[in-house]
């Protein structure tokens, strides 16, 4: 076979330059550790994604000192959650899967970007070693409002970082003389024991209680007011714990009028009706 | 004296002229639908509700990459069969039932798009060109996609069928290049094409009529992807047998080297399948092993394209030589620019190599992180299907119509400036993919600006960007528009005197200077198969053992769309639909 | 007006035979070419996509 | 004329591309150059070419 002698040259120069390109991207995987998302996690029956420990309430959870998962669920068109929020200097493992359609969870301005099929589920570990303020988009078409498919991912600084619950579970009415309660639910979900001090505040009065939550734990304060020193009305409240709070309104009657239809089937308390749940997270029933 | 390829073969012109006219008839559309697509995500124009967008987007990708690309290269290689064994095919009976099944399956695609713009009708499939699995498109759409596909393998049949009766002439004799290259893109075509047949007649029709519950989205996009990227080479390479046979011919001088040009061909049936993983490097439930294999195998493919840029580069300088061009670079002023077939292919090829540096970056495992379904892969593919491609084929159009109808062609100088205007458009356009890819802006969506956050644009803004892309795509509808007209107007001119030569120059190096075991083609298919099995049993068997053959219990999603505006509607009616 | 459509050559200056004609000016191009494939290359993989922190890595 | 109109077309393609090309480059380099700027240099960079194509061409022709 003729074969001219630039030919020749070129033919090397070709197989050098894709040898190069090898070379290249096997550097970044060897050398660097850059992988590929892969075939590790076992897969996942999109309907049964409620009923999975780990995806039956997307969130984040500390697994190391400054190790993080975040369990996310993409399905049309939204991602839950909606919003993550990860400390700085923290590395964290993405796990990703969706209920319905192919989707992509793409992290806007880096290379965190990943498919997510379902019955699969993705996962990515990556580095944040500074505060930031991230978009992730889904980047492969799922469906009419594919466009409006978006959530965000926040880097936040590591003292402002925790995984601090809280949940109040409040009097609406109280007859005047009798007591007011509220009990307090201060989840930590964080892998450091949590000191902290629990602080009611209602009318003049403050009441405060230092709790200690160990990890993974919840911690339960109950305040009992007097209804009879706030007197009749209606009297603001609020609950604090660091950076969290929560408030709402009691409102104390001389006589209760009996209101039939205690319609929630999940509290058995027949005593007081009216009961006042808030929840930080704002997602109970799932 | 007239010697064009009507006046020879009038019987194989009129089939030809047959499929460039449904070829430039999707093209019309597809470019219509491009307009609206970039005027509406750059929010320069939106004359449609942001859910139709998906209904043009489909169509424009079906349209374009399957309709235009498919019906061109059919009559390309009616043209290079015939010219090349001088006969017809052996019964036309035949080659019009296999123009018909293709037209057949285009238009019923095309009515499951189209009827997604109406809600009187309850047909849709929005499901984009490669209508990933669980989105449901009609039945209808499905159907639309295998009958072409039928009909594109009795179209390569046809070919078989001539070559074995020229053979049987012609005992001994290599076979003539044109053929070969028809030859060896339908073997590809043959292997590579069985993914998306399996994909549609095991799962997703059954799935999408209700015979079966559910799929495997995983198997299906892997079948889709076996086959997605050797499709991508179907476009390519009659492009590619146009820069072989026309080129050099265009530019004053000879093939540089036959044999060379086999061995690019064979290499394609060999490497262009087992590489579709490279689609998939970011899909969970397939080990990265078998990523990196892919990645391998697809940066060997750049070796044919590495060479064909030799060769037909070489073959230009031939004619600029010949025609008494001079030094290391001043031989390209002695190019015949005039001509806007040759200067058509040339820029077409231009912007192919620099596509091709893209390509290397999406064939770049890791680094795949930064581009997977950026606004980088449309720019990319429109460099390559959308220049490189289409480009080479209006360019060759501006030589072929006169061959095929007799007539001259009409308006030469415009035509040079269509064949301009396209490459700078496509610059301006691609240059904004590329740098919006960049900072993460993803394709496929109607609004690519989001609430949540903004992109971080190394230089300039996001709205000078969205100018860009809207002023690019504007210009190259404007020359599509321009190409069409002259189409029109040559098939309407009388004028008949002088038209080129038909002749194509015998190659320097001649396919004597070749061993006679490139000609080998069932040694070829042999070994392909032998790389296919290779590369494709082990993770398809990983595959359809973590998901199931027909998957988990996924409820498919139908993809309906909103009512449009007015405006679609009447235009549609307007072009016959 | 009698060549208009014809283009622009039909018949060449000279001829050059395969043996008598060595490409020099596509050496030329094509190493060109080579040189900015490899710049684009290293700059895309070294700068664009390993400054695009943070990215998916094995931590060991 | 120094080149034929086909000629001159082509080399103002090349120019546009390669100014716009050239912006994005510059753009690396932290030298940004605004659309304004850019069209300016464009018209100028063109306008040259051609005065410098046709203007040869007249001196010839007398």
């Amino acid at each position: 076979m003729k074969i001219h002698t630039y030919e020749k040259l070129w033919l090397v120069a070709s197989l050098v330059l894709i040898v190069g390109f090898i070379a290249t991207i096997t550097y970044g995987s060897v050398a660097l550790g850059i992988t590929m998302v892969g075939d590790e996690e076992p897969t996942i029956e999109p309907d049964e994604i409620s009923d999975d420990e780990r995806f039956g309430e997307p969130r984040v959870e500390q697994v190391g000192e400054n190790e993080y998962e975040a369990y996310v669920i993409a399905q049309t068109f939204i991602f839950q959650p909606e919003t993550i929020e990860v400390p700085a200097d923290s590395e964290v493992t993405f796990y990703v899967t969706s209920r319905d359609v192919i989707h992509s969870f793409s992290v806007v301005g880096t290379n965190t970007n990943t498919m997510v099929i379902p019955g699969e589920i993705s996962t990515l570990t990556v580095e944040f070693d500074e505060p930031d303020e991230y978009g992730i988009v889904c980047n492969e078409y799922c469906g009419d409002f594919h466009h409006t498919m978006e959530g965000q991912l926040h880097v936040v600084p590591e003292d402002e970082f925790d995984m601090t619950e809280l949940a109040v579970e409040a009097d609406d009415e109280v007859e005047i003389d009798d007591d007011a309660t509220f009990e307090v639910a201060v989840e930590n979900r964080q892998l450091e024991a949590l000191e902290t001090t629990v602080a009611l505040e209602i009318g003049d009065e403050t009441l405060e209680e230092d709790v200690t939550v160990d990890s993974q734990m919840t911690e339960e304060t109950t305040f009992t007011v007097d209804s009879a020193d706030l007197g009749e009305g209606d009297h603001d409240w609020t609950v604090t714990v660091d950076d969290y709070e929560e408030s709402g309104t009691l409102t104390v009657a001389e006589d209760l009028e009996d209101e039939d239809g205690n319609e929630d089937g999940d509290e058995g308390d027949g005593g007081d009706d009216g009961d006042n749940e808030t929840d930080e997270e704002g997602d109970t029933d799932e | 004296m007239s010697n064009t390829f009507v006046d020879a073969y009038p019987k194989q012109a009129r089939i030809i002229r047959q499929a460039f006219l449904t070829s430039f008839i999707a093209l019309a559309i597809g470019a219509f639908f491009g307009l609206i697509q970039a005027l509406h995500r750059t929010n320069i124009l939106r004359a449609i509700e942001s859910p139709t967008y998906y209904t043009v987007l489909t169509g424009h990708g079906v349209f374009l990459v399957i309709t235009f690309t498919i019906f061109f290269l059919v009559g390309v290689y009616q043209w290079a069969v015939t010219e090349s064994l001088e006969r017809g095919p052996v019964d036309m009976r035949f080659t019009w039932g296999w123009y018909g099944l293709m037209l057949t399956g285009t238009m019923l695609a095309a009515f499951a798009i189209l009827a997604g713009f109406t809600d009187a009708i309850d047909v849709s499939a929005d499901v984009l060109f490669t209508f990933y699995a669980p989105l449901q498109g009609h039945p209808i759409f499905y159907i639309g996609l295998v009958v072409f596909v039928v009909g594109t393998w009795l179209a390569g049949a046809d070919w078989f069928r001539t070559w074995l009766a020229w053979k049987g002439e012609n005992p001994g004799k290599r076979i003539p290049l044109p053929t070969f290259m028809v030859l060896t893109t339908m073997i590809m075509w043959y292997i590579s094409s069985i993914g998306v047949a399996v994909a549609i007649l095991a799962f997703i029709l059954p799935w999408s009529i209700g015979i079966v519950e559910s799929i495997n989205p995983t198997l299906t996009r892997t079948l889709f992807w076996y086959f997605g990227h050797p499709v991508v080479y179907f476009w390519l390479l009659p492009a590619y047998l146009m820069w072989y046979i026309l080129l050099p011919k265009l530019s004053g001088g000879r093939l540089f080297s036959d044999p060379l040009a086999r061995v690019v061909f064979i290499l394609f049936i060999l490497l262009s399948t087992p590489v579709g993983i490279h689609h998939q490097y970011l899909d969970p439930g397939i080990a990265e092993g078998f990523k990196y294999i892919a990645m391998t195998n697809t940066m060997f493919l750049l070796l044919p394209s590495l060479l064909t840029a030799f060769t037909v580069v070489a073959s230009m300088e031939h004619g600029a030589r010949q025609r008494g061009g001079k030094g290391y670079f001043g031989w390209l002023k002695a190019l015949p620019w005039r001509e806007p077939a040759f200067t058509g292919m040339a820029l077409a090829g231009m912007v192919f190599a620099f596509g091709g540096f893209t390509g290397i970056v999406n064939a770049g495992m890791n680094i795949n992180y930064l581009v997977h379904n950026s606004l980088w892969v449309p720019g990319h593919i429109h460099t390559q299907v959308g220049t490189a491609v289409a480009l080479t084929f209006m360019a060759g159009s501006y030589w072929l119509i006169p061959q095929l109808t007799g007539n001259r062609l009409v308006g030469r100088g415009i035509a040079l400036f269509q064949v301009v205007l396209w490459f700078v458009g496509i610059v301006i356009m691609t240059n904004a993919m590329y740098r919006g890819g960049l900072i993460g802006m993803p394709r496929r969506t109607a609004e690519p600006e989001y609430e949540g956050f903004n992109y971080e644009v190394a230089a300039g803004s996001v709205g000078e960007l969205n100018a860009q892309v809207a002023l690019g795509g504007t210009l190259l509808f404007v020359s599509t528009m321009i190409f069409l007209a002259l189409m029109i107007l040559t098939l309407f001119n009388g004028e008949s005197e002088p038209i080129d030569n038909r002749t194509i120059p015998a190659p320097l190096s001649g396919p004597e200077d070749s061993p006679p075991v490139l000609d080998n083609l069932k040694l070829w298919v042999a070994i392909a198969a032998v790389l296919v099995v290779l590369a494709y049993v082990i993770p398809l068997a990983s595959i359809v053992s973590r998901g199931g053959l027909f998957g988990p219990d996924i409820g498919p999603f139908p993809v309906f769309v909103e009512p449009v505006s007015l405006l679609i509607e009447t235009v549609l009616v307007s072009i016959g639909w | 007006m009698s060549d208009r459509n014809t283009h622009e050559l039909s018949a060449p200056d000279q001829t050059i035979d395969h043996d008598e004609y060595d490409p020099v000016g596509t050496l030329a191009l094509i190493l060109l070419y080579f040189l900015v494939l490899v710049l684009m290359w290293l700059f895309t993989y070294f700068i664009e996509f390993l400054g695009n922190d943070p990215t998916p890595v094995i931590i060991v | 004329m120094r080149l034929s109109w086909p000629q001159l077309l082509i080399v103002i393609a090349l120019l546009i591309v390669i100014l716009v090309e050239l912006r994005t480059v510059l753009a690396f380099f932290e030298i940004h150059l605004s659309v304004t700027a850019t069209a300016v240099l464009a018209v100028v960079v063109i306008g040259a070419l051609v005065l410098w194509t046709v203007l040869s061409s007249a001196d010839r022709s007398e």
